[in-house]
């Protein structure tokens, strides 16, 4: 098991070396530069070229990669272009609004999402079926800052319940909490209903049924267990999906988080600060995967016993 | 046999193909065929505003119109800068179905080649393909489309790019999984029985039996994808002003929430029902290929 | 004596798993008389389906040859491969899974015809004419067609599965299990009409199957596989009438006959089929055996000609008609 | 004690019937048509004895077996009428909570397939250990011992008992269903093709196994298997299925030794005889009918190869040969109408 671990961990590295090598390369080469932002209209050329020997603009691209890698080796993620601060600083200063808002939003996501999930899969093909397929399905076509946006209009400009945006206090939460969870709620309810579908046909329920279990046992005892797999595939598809996109709902309600950040970096031709929010980010992400992974064998003991013996996956010809 | 010399008995047998039978139950599919007649009327909405209206009518400045109710006259009434918006939504329509559409045709091609490579060979091949989806999927995808297009710029085309990108590896897997299915199964045995070569066993037998979740993978991914150019719209990086995107206009009115709401409210709904439709076709595509449903 | 068509050398079949070598086929050797049908029998893992699929090239071996007509059909070129390919084909035993769920009843036959330029694509008519011979032949009605696998039962999907393989008019027909999915009366049926297209068209099968008593009524001489191995190999008569190998024996107790009172006592067998993982180079079925003793652990027992045409894999069963071992 | 129970609650005239099933007629409604899966069958069983119920694909074996539990998954499932008596309950007319309490207690079940009857992610202990939680009222570690005897007696070491389905062959998987079977001692067990998935060596070993448990726990069974081997092997009495009917019923001499009905006679005729193997196979010609469109006369009618003009007029008529023989055909309305295997038998014997 710790192998399995320490082998998906070791994978990380050159994923980070792919990924940081192409987003610095791909942003370095985009058109203008950062000290575009710096330049004004009273300096000389002679600044300018100072200016550029000073961020080693004068160098090929692949000496400031490396110089940046070096830093990176001895776990320095330099400091922003733009503003001078350091860019771990600035990430941790603000990762725990993202963190926060994800934790809320899977939380209450997932809560909301299994029981309605399998409401569904046990009534399938009834009316009720078919209201929630819809509802998860309006849920999963609504683009999150218009679902933003229309609950600020409604919650915070017509009745005025929440506030518009902010980070502080609780009542500053829900807006945010609400977009995000729908999107979790509908992807996860979905995924219940199917892996329910599958489980419910299965012929172990039968045996289950055939020595007289109650019914409630069944579904809880034996279904359910049976179809968190898929189900938990999906919630940790959710949480990386939210640090993905939470750039856009932080924009919408001026959430000081690192999507936001990154959107800034980006824009600003940062390269050293997206770099760094871009690595960070991507070791969530892995990390997220990675605890889901796990979460896996907790649930399945053939996947525990996959990963107790290496994790490699062949199959045997008969 | 000397009346049949001319008819062919096949004929006289002739029944509902495999592709009309998947059709006859995609039509009582109340959710598909809603998906379908609203892509349709998406579609001709579109090509409306194609034959009919052009650019400047939808860019021309009128400062007295500014930001106006929906009315009779303009129907999602009218902008900051005195555009209607009905016009404009209309207009708009093409953007997304180009992006959800190139997009994925990016994404398919690619996955699809990657895919039954590693799925059929295996190996070595496989392992090298695997890690280089895994390596693009542990990019975030809002953030890999925003590098992309700051890289090489802000246009359709691009936008159109780096949706594509994004949705590579998912492909590749759904591809992949679905020939490995496939690959194991007697069929293809029969197949290589008959002297079948490699290549005519993955067109013949590994594609068109792998097709049905990758079928149904393209339907949502067009939604998805019209979700993230919007997104990415939203944010900045899409298609410059004033091309009226949904995305954009959406971000536009964000701006005039508390006066003007409608600005935010016509362009969200357009982008929520284009993608609810192809999701909900997917979705009946799915019961429709599903061959546990057969009998 | 019939000629020998097909010679099997030392094949040896291999797979590389995470968890060690699985040693499906160990090093056996047999030869296919022409106009006869040879039937394997084993249980499940024993390696009957390897050596179906090696027997036709359908999986490369590891080591040995398979000789067909003089040629090793191991180390011919793809295209020389490709002639070869029409003399052999397999009938496999899922007659779900063996069919492209994708394709009429006419399109599936007519595969081979088209694939091997044995008709060209545009004569439609003789496509067709061709089909419906074929079907005739496996007693397939004509309305059906334009029938998908799916819309069928699995007798008829059986057939459909024998006119495939017909269509290129084999020599050698490798029989995977082609009876054991279907119904007892169904069974009959397939049997049947194989037998009868070996008797019009003078084919050679090989028929591999876990059912004794269907192998018994079937096939002229019997190899009993056990892990990978072959322990007795005799012909059907003789093999059912005199084994020698305690598995055999073993096997054939176990059958149950359908009459009142016909079942006698079994010979029971100590524990389970072992791994086919990296097995010890002993007699494989050592622990399990009734006789085990001190001997069977002095290497694999080779198989040795005990009376002419009956051959046995046994430490304990040695030539000149003595044997230890006595059927019970 | 248990059996004091029961009689208190045993409907009248329950002496040692275990099971007494009347007229079951069980449908399955789909929304294009409906599968008539059981049409009309009795059977009555004795405490003790095994019955075989025998038939090919489709002809409502397994139906017949989930019906007895009352489990035919519903919908699309809908039991139309008939009465079913397992231990003096009448299975038809108990509450869901009742039933609970009967099934696995009362009456268990051994289904065909190992590989999936077993769930994956619960050891096999608790597996065992929870019907013996429910219906014996025993604390967890209590049952776990239970469970561990039980595996021992179907012959698998009892530190198993930890261990999950996965890590156990087919044969192994087999006696660990058995085991969850009769873990609190039913009075009937309802055995679906039970080595059917299994080797040949492994079959025989399951089943001396389930002959010896039922002989020493008195246990009555339904053996539901195609296989007239097994039913040589394992039953007293037989009922020979098509089509969702009986068409024969009898001990198992009367079926095997006094063959009356054309498709028990077209079954024999099909096997390979393994001690005469030049003998020619006689298939029944044809296939099974569809079942969502039986005809309303015999319907084993267009196979047979004795059919006659009154054998499509009406359902067949209930012949009762002996006391415990009864066959169903219209051609024994002629009473001088003889099968040919009989004819064979008259002629040798």
């Amino acid at each position: 098991m710790l192998r399995y671990i320490i082998r998906r961990l070791l994978w990380l590295i050159p994923v980070l070396i792919c990924v940081s090598l192409t987003i610095y390369i791909l942003m370095d080469l985009a058109p203008g530069t950062v000290i575009d932002a710096l330049i004004t209209e009273q300096m000389t050329p002679e600044d300018i070229e100072k200016l550029r020997q000073e961020y080693d603009l004068d160098k090929p691209v692949i000496y400031r990669y490396a110089k940046y890698m070096w830093g990176l080796l001895h776990g320095d993620l330099g400091r922003s272009q733009v503003t001078g601060i350091s860019v771990w600083e600035s990430f941790v200063s603000r990762f725990p609004a993202t963190l926060k808002l994800s934790l809320v939003s899977v939380v209450i996501g997932t809560v909301l999402a299994i029981p309605i999930g399998i409401f569904a899969a046990r009534k399938a093909g009834t009316i009720w079926d078919n209201l929630t397929t819809g509802f998860t399905l309006i849920g999963q076509s609504m683009p999150s800052f218009w679902l933003g946006l229309l609950l600020l209009i409604i919650f915070a400009y017509k009745i005025q319940l929440f506030p518009a945006g902010g980070y502080q206090g609780p009542s500053s939460y829900v807006l945010p909490a609400i977009t995000s969870a729908l999107m979790m709620t509908a992807l996860t309810a979905r995924q219940t209903r199917s892996s329910m579908l599958e489980v419910l046909r299965a012929d172990y329920l039968r045996t289950a049924r055939a020595k007289g279990v109650p019914e409630r046992l069944v579904i809880r005892r034996h279904a359910l267990k049976n179809a968190w797999i898929p189900i938990l595939t999906t919630i940790g598809m959710g949480m990386s999906r939210f640090l993905a996109g939470s750039a856009v709902i932080e924009t919408v309600f001026s959430w000081p988080g690192i999507g936001r950040l990154t959107v800034e970096a980006v824009s600003q031709r940062d390269v050293t600060l997206a770099c760094g929010c871009v690595i960070l980010t991507c070791i969530l992400y892995v990390i997220v995967l990675l605890v889901v992974d796990l979460l896996y064998a907790f649930v399945d003991p053939r996947i525990k016993a996959k990963y107790a013996s290496g994790g490699r996956r062949r199959k045997v010809a008969a | 046999m000397t009346t049949a010399t001319n008819t062919l008995v096949s004929r006289k047998y002739a029944k509902r193909s495999n592709a009309a039978e998947v059709w006859h139950r995609l039509k009582s599919n109340k959710g598909a065929i809603a998906g379908f007649t609203i892509i349709v009327i998406i579609l001709s909405i579109t090509l409306y505003s194609i034959l009919f209206i052009s650019f400047e009518e939808v860019t021309a400045i009128n400062v007295q119109n500014r930001l106006q109710p929906p009315s009779l006259k303009h129907p999602f009434g009218t902008d900051d800068m005195g555009r209607d918006l009905f016009l404009r939504t209309l207009y708009g329509s093409r953007y997304s179905l180009l992006i959800g559409l190139g997009g994925v045709s990016i994404s398919l091609i690619v996955g699809l080649i990657l895919g039954s490579i590693a799925g059929y060979f295996g190996g070595l091949v496989d392992d090298l393909i695997m890690r280089f989806s895994d390596f693009l999927a542990s990019i975030p995808t809002l953030l890999l489309g925003m590098v992309i297009v700051t890289v090489l710029g802000q246009s359709l085309p691009n936008l159109i790019l780096a949706v594509g990108v994004t949705a590579i590896p998912e492909f590749i897997r759904i591809t992949r999984s679905s020939v490995l299915v496939v690959r194991n199964q007697e069929f293809v045995e029969a197949a290589t029985a008959i002297g079948m070569s490699h290549l005519g066993i993955i067109f013949t037998q590994v594609i068109p039996n792998g097709l049905s979740p990758i079928i149904v993978t393209v339907t949502s991914r067009i939604g998805a994808g019209i979700i993230e150019a919007a997104s990415l719209s939203f944010l900045g990086f899409g298609i410059p002003v004033p091309h009226p995107e949904w995305g954009l206009l959406v971000s536009e009115g964000r701006n005039y929430m508390r006066i003007a709401p409608h600005l935010t409210y016509f362009p969200g709904l357009f982008i929520m029902v284009t993608v609810f439709a192809f999701n909900i076709l997917g979705d009946g595509l799915r019961d429709a290929l599903d061959p546990k449903l057969k009998k | 004596m019939a000629e020998v068509l097909v010679r099997v050398r030392n094949l040896v079949k291999y797979f590389k798993t995470s968890r060690g070598v699985v040693h499906a086929v160990d090093d056996i050797s047999f030869d296919i008389e022409e106009g006869k049908t040879i039937g394997i029998v084993g249980e499940s893992g024993c390696g009957k389906s390897t050596t179906g699929r090696c027997l036709i090239c359908l999986i490369e071996p590891t080591s040995g040859e398979i000789i067909y007509r003089g040629q090793d059909i191991c180390r011919l070129k793809r295209s020389e491969m490709k002639k070869l390919r029409k003399e052999m084909q397999i009938i496999f035993q899922d007659p779900y899974a063996s069919l492209n769920p994708r394709k009429t009843l006419l399109q599936i036959i007519a595969e081979p015809l088209l694939y091997n330029k044995i008709i060209r694509t545009k004569d439609k008519f003789a496509i067709e004419k061709r089909v419906l011979e074929l079907m005739d032949k496996v007693g397939l009605a004509e309305r059906l067609i334009n029938t998908y696998p799916h819309e069928l039962d699995g007798g008829r999907r059986q057939r459909i599965g024998i006119a495939r393989a017909l269509a290129m008019e084999p020599k050698f027909i490798v029989c995977d299990e082609p009876v054991s999915a279907l119904d007892v009366s169904i069974q009959a049926q397939i049997l049947n009409l194989l037998k009868e297209l070996q008797r019009d068209l003078g084919l050679t099968y090989v028929f591999i199957t876990h059912d004794l008593s269907v192998v018994n009524h079937f096939s002229d001489d019997i190899v009993v596989m056990y892990l990978g191995q072959i322990v007795e190999k005799a012909p059907a008569d003789e093999l059912f009438e005199n084994p020698l190998h305690p598995y055999t024996q073993a096997l054939l107790s176990a059958i149950l006959i359908p009459a009142v009172g016909a079942n006698r006592e079994r010979i029971k067998l100590r524990g389970e089929l072992a791994s086919p993982i990296d097995p010890p180079p002993v007699c494989r079925f050592d622990k399990r055996c009734n006789y085990y003793c001190q001997d069977c652990d002095n290497g694999v027992p080779p198989l040795l000609e005990i009376t002419p045409g009956h051959f046995v894999a046994c430490h304990l069963v040695k030539p000149r008609g003595n044997a230890t071992v006595k059927a019970s | 004690m248990m059996g004091s129970e029961i009689k208190d609650k045993a409907a009248p005239g329950y002496k040692d019937l275990v099971l007494e099933v009347k007229d079951l007629v069980v449908h399955y409604v789909l929304q294009e048509e409906t599968v008539e899966a059981v049409n009309g069958i009795s059977l009555s069983l004795e405490k003790g004895k095994t019955i075989g119920l025998v038939g090919e694909t489709g002809a409502g074996k397994t139906t017949a077996a989930l019906a007895i539990m009352n489990l035919v998954p519903d919908p699309p499932g809908v039991i139309k009428g008939g009465t079913i008596n397992v231990c003096g309950y009448n299975m038809l007319k108990l509450s869901s909570r009742q039933l609970e309490k009967i099934r696995g207690k009362e009456v268990s079940m051994i289904f065909q397939d190992p590989m999936t009857s077993l769930n994956p992610v619960i050891t096999v202990g608790d597996q065992i250990a929870e019907s013996v939680m429910l219906h014996e009222k025993l604390s967890y570690s209590q049952a776990f011992r239970r469970a561990r005897e039980m595996l021992e007696m179907v012959g698998i070491p009892g530190d198993r008992a930890t261990e999950y389905p996965h890590q156990f062959s087919g044969g192994m998987k087999q006696r660990v269903g058995i085991a969850i079977a009769l873990a609190c001692n039913p009075k009937l067990l309802l055995a679906d093709e039970p080595t059917t998935a299994l080797d040949v060596t492994i079959q025989a070993q399951v089943l001396d196994m389930i002959d010896e448990l039922k002989r020493e726990l008195g246990t009555a069974l339904v053996m539901i298997t195609h296989d007239l081997g097994v039913v040589a092997k394992t039953c007293d009495l037989v009922a020979v299925m098509y089509a969702g009917r009986i068409v024969e019923y009898g001990t198992l001499e009367d079926v095997f030794d006094r063959t009356m009905h054309p498709y028990t006679e077209g079954l024999f005729n099909s096997l390979p005889d393994i001690r005469n193997r030049k003998n020619q196979l006689q298939p029944i010609p044809g296939l099974m009918p569809d079942p969502t469109n039986l005809p309303r006369d015999c319907s084993f009618a267009p196979r047979c190869r004795y059919v006659s003009d009154a054998c499509r007029e009406a359902q067949p008529t209930k012949h009762q040969v002996s006391d415990t023989h009864i066959v169903y055909c219209s051609a024994y309305d002629d009473s001088n109408f003889q099968i040919e295997r009989a004819r064979g038998r008259g002629g040798n014997g």
